[in-house]
């Protein structure tokens, strides 16, 4: 966990709403796992917005660049939009546990919602190059103009499905029906489950699993003021025997084994 | 070269390499943050409020961003005082900076019970009694707005331990003199000012509070302009040291308030947004004093010209 | 086309067409902002707080900027009652929304008198008092924290007028539901939260206050979670209706105020950054009701879901 | 007076803290004088700074281009600083009453310290091509790396003289020793002096003014909340027997007789 800061090398919209940022750093391109996420602070100039972001590691290109995938949804987003080439930012990380790797005999399935897709990419990444498993990816968009980073999955050697809730893209629906679909196929070996999306997919994933009594590990977003353990804002309410009330998104997380959350409040 | 600058100061009897100590609730169990820094350079550091027993906070969210503002509803959220003793200490006691357990009851007996067991721990420098956390039901924030309640619970802790004993107060009063003077002479060696505003804040999308205990502290630099204020009114009420607080984020806030006449300064949220903030400060008020020639820190405080 | 959605609100008896205002003090004299838009389209104009004399206002700097918030320590500058009615008040009557005046006495007689020579000029549709103000020495800030006083000053004022009386209050006391009780008791019609808070910040280059006055009042979104809790807990202690106001920049700010239950809302330092707020906003609730399916804003005020 | 949304074209650093920023507006460059300011929004995407800034209207280029001359001294002028081409801001003016002009027969002394310059420039624009006038410029700058604009001004065709405080360009000294020296001529017809700069400077220029029984204007600055004149805050003493305590600077200035102003407490 070091603070850096970094220049960036690209900052361009992809999608409705949604940019990807590359910058280099050596040191995270050698020690992050993926599912790890980083706090980016939004520029020296300004205090409003307030807090530093958390974005997950989108992916490594390049040896040592390093990618962010985001969704402009309010003020800071829309700030990180505004930078340029060569402008700087602070970024604190990798922070977080990142995803439990399947056991070489797994087979893994990635299930990602919407802008979910983030760290799911980086994950694909290290499944494929590093350890040559067989990776299914789920994605679920709710139009295709928001469908992204496609090409580079397919590059990845992935097998990949699309839903768009509008069909504009792959199959009408939403990506837990192509997980239903997948586990429904007897024949096949239990998958481990990597998810991550709006809370009710990561829920029904989180059901899924239990159902079909796999592992399944899900990645959360919660509101984060630190990012480092110091604040204990990031709270998500732990499953009933899990012998503590909470637990914290930043420190224990942002990956969990589904089953040490309790899902009725989420 | 030139020497440097004095920075010490002197906290009713704890004496601080320099003026900068971590806010309570925001520089963790006081070890989290040493990737960045070696926290024994600060002047003290104030660890997360402790309970006599351990609480599991409030549900979530607990925080939402306010213009230039952070609400919080932690809800003390903490390990309870046995667990501090026995599982952080050890790893504190290491740090040469004096460790201040900020500690917060129930009941007034709560806080001399609180107080006796930390009596006997090395390495606790001082205690800082929080009469105003605006997150919990009983307590809190009812102590700390009302003079002899405040009184009370002071002289209860002050009977408990031969430790310096600093109130932290809370601005949510009509009259915040009143509160210091009453906490004074049941026997502070210190205030500090100030804890949170209370503040609400709605997502209109869902017509819900933001946070999910409805009502929260506010902290931050949108406070810092009140806070200063406050301090100012307080320093000029009282003859204890002042530790002043509320939105320092870096070392030109923290001589603001050195300037109305804190005696130190607490870095509280900004620890969130830059964890070197604390040390940068500490750096950047030794570069201002040098370059002023200032030899000593005390200079500085209380320093405002107002002709 | 669906019709558009009803904004009207009635405070005290006077009908206001939106619910959005101009804050004291923030608008001038109500016609300097024509340039930008027609004043006629708002819910109510509040006027540049009057005193019985002309005030010339405090030595300047009289503002400081703070993290996102204003500072101002303008004292009270006005041309006195007798100048407004007769120079501003031919323009003002020409504007198709009522028109209120804000008015501070140094005395409680002063108020009384105020309220008496309002009584007979058309156009003015009711008087909001001003017991709040932070930057005079005398009156003003002292009147408000005090529920007798903040009583006995109401009553005088309701006993010189039969307009409907608004009772500003102020946020700098410990609990503002009981001087809000208080004015209502006392016959007040509608209370506005809130009023500043005090505040200062120091020029550390210089070592002086950056207000010539030292104290200032701070306004702005820096405050607005702080206004929004004020706003919440004032709703739950009275019956009158309560009028919020408190850093709201835009409609989301806004809606925010009539979601804890303020039946119309004031927008003040936002008039500087962007002269079109307040119409901006009308426009904006329009929108948001319509979107939403919301006939009447009545069914958004006080539409806070906390379960 | 309107606001407008205007599209950078052009924003450069070209002296040590000393930044140019040009926009096309039609209807400031036509309706603009000398002397008068702009309220300049800082962006939509932050809240903090929070108050629009006042500047002069350095000049009007090739038509309908506007040139802002600024000093990069806080968080507001920093923001400004790091806006590109094309990129918006939004701007309100003109506003405040601008220099009176000298009657034909008159001589024009523009008198400026540091940034000062700013909006001296504009008002030699007009005096030159508009009006034919004879019109003498004394700068003053700290140092060599803050003088800009000089050969600009040159091109104008105006008598220029410059003064450093350390000598590195023109003559060393400050410069209202310029205007010292200029009105000890005996020989020269009485100018008006129109002046821009810091307080102290103003002010010798004020006492030089009534010590030689000159005409002379003074272009103020206040801090400003809203420049629209109603919030008051912008107020600086009227000098006694002016009938009011206060002028506001947006409004009755930001240009004065220097006489209009109760310089003992500026
Ligand atoms: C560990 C972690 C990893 C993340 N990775 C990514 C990523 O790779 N790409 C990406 O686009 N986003 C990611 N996010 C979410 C991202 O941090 C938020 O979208 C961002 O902070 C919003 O900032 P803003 O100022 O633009 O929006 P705001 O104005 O702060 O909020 C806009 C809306 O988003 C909601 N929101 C904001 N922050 C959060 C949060 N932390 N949790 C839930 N809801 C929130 C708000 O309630 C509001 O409705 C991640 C979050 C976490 C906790
Ligand atoms: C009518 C008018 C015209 C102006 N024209 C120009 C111009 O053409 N070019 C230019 O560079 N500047 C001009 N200024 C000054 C400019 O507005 C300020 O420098 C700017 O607002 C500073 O913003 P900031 O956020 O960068 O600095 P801040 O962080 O706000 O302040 C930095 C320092 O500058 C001082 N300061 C800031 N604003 C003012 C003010 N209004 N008056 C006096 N001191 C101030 C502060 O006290 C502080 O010491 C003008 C001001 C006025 C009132
Ligand atoms: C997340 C969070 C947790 C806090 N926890 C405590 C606490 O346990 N005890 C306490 O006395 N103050 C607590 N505070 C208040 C801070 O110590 C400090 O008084 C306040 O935040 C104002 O300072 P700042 O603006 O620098 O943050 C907490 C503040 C925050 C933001
Ligand atoms: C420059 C300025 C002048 C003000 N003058 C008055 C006044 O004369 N009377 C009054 O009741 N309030 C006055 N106020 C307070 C505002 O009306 C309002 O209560 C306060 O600014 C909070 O709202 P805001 O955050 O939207 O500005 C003034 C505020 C400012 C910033
Ligand atoms: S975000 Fe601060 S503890 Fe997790
Ligand atoms: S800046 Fe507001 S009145 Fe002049």
């Amino acid at each position: 966990m070091v603070e850096e800061t970094v220049s960036l090398e690209c900052n361009q919209q992809i999608g409705t709403n949604i940019w990807l940022m590359e910058f280099r750093s050596a040191l995270l391109a050698s020690h992050a796992k993926p599912g790890q996420f980083l706090m980016v602070h939004l520029g020296e100039r300004t205090k409003d917005p307030l807090l530093r972001r958390p974005f997950s590691i989108h992916g490594i290109r390049d040896g040592d660049k390093v990618m962010i995938l985001y969704n402009v949804v309010g003020a800071g987003t829309s700030l990180l939009s505004a930078l340029k080439e060569h402008d700087t930012i602070s970024s604190i990380g990798p922070l977080g546990n990142g995803f439990t790797l399947p056991r070489p005999s797994e087979r893994a399935v990635l299930v990602g919602g919407g802008i979910g897709l983030a760290p799911l990419f980086f994950l694909a990444q290290a499944l494929q190059k590093d350890h040559g498993h067989t990776v299914t990816v789920f994605l679920g968009f709710p139009t295709s103009q928001q469908v992204v980073r496609i090409q580079q999955l397919k590059d990845l050697g992935v097998n990949l499905s699309l839903t768009t809730e509008d069909g504009s893209l792959g199959i009408k629906g939403v990506v837990t029906d192509l997980l239903h679909q997948r586990l429904g196929n007897k024949g096949t070996t239990k998958p481990v489950i990597y998810a991550c999306g709006p809370p009710p997919m990561l829920k029904e994933v989180a059901q899924k699993a239990t159902a079909f009594n796999l592992r399944s590990y899900v990645s959360l977003e919660g509101y984060m003021a630190c990012g480092l353990g110091i604040c204990l804002g990031c709270a998500v309410k732990a499953a009933h025997g899990e012998g503590k009330p909470y637990y914290y998104v930043c420190h224990d997380g942002p990956v969990f084994p589904s089953g040490m959350i309790d899902w009725e409040v989420l | 070269m030139a020497a440097l600058p004095d920075l010490s100061v002197d906290i009713g009897g704890l004496k601080l390499k320099n003026p900068v100590i971590t806010a309570s609730g925001t520089f963790g169990y006081g070890t989290e943050l040493t990737p960045f820094f070696d926290p024994s350079l600060l002047g003290a550091i104030i660890v997360k409020g402790l309970s006599l027993r351990a609480m599991p906070g409030n549900p979530p969210p607990r925080i939402a961003e306010t213009p230039c503002g952070l609400l919080n509803s932690i809800g003390f959220a903490n390990i309870g005082i046995e667990a501090f003793i026995e599982e952080k200490m050890p790893l504190l006691a290491k740090i040469k900076a004096p460790i201040i357990t900020n500690i917060y009851g129930h009941t007034i007996e709560e806080y001399g019970e609180m107080a006796k067991r930390i009596e006997k721990v090395e390495g606790i420098g001082a205690v800082e009694i929080n009469i105003s956390c605006p997150n919990v039901e009983e307590g809190g924030i009812a102590f700390g707005t009302d003079p002899d309640t405040a009184a009370a619970v002071t002289q209860h802790v002050v009977n408990n331990t031969t430790k310096p004993v600093i109130v932290k107060l809370t601005p949510n009063v009509t009259d915040i003199s009143t509160i210091a003077k009453a906490v004074e002479s049941a026997g502070a060696q210190a205030v500090s000012v100030t804890n949170t505003f209370l503040g609400m804040a709605v997502d209109i999308a869902t017509r819900r509070p933001k946070l999910a205990n409805m009502v929260g502290g506010l902290s931050g630099p949108a406070i810092k302009p009140i806070a200063l204020y406050l301090v100012h009114k307080v320093v000029a009420a009282v003859r204890i040291p002042v530790i002043g607080l509320g939105g320092i984020m870096d070392y030109r806030d923290a001589l603001e308030f050195l300037l109305v006449g804190a005696r130190a300064i607490q870095v509280g949220t900004a620890n969130f947004i830059n964890p070197k903030t604390a040390i940068e400060i500490v750096h950047g008020l030794t570069d201002f004093c040098s370059r002023e020639k200032v030899s000593n820190i005390n200079q500085i405080i209380g320093g405002l010209k107002t002709m």
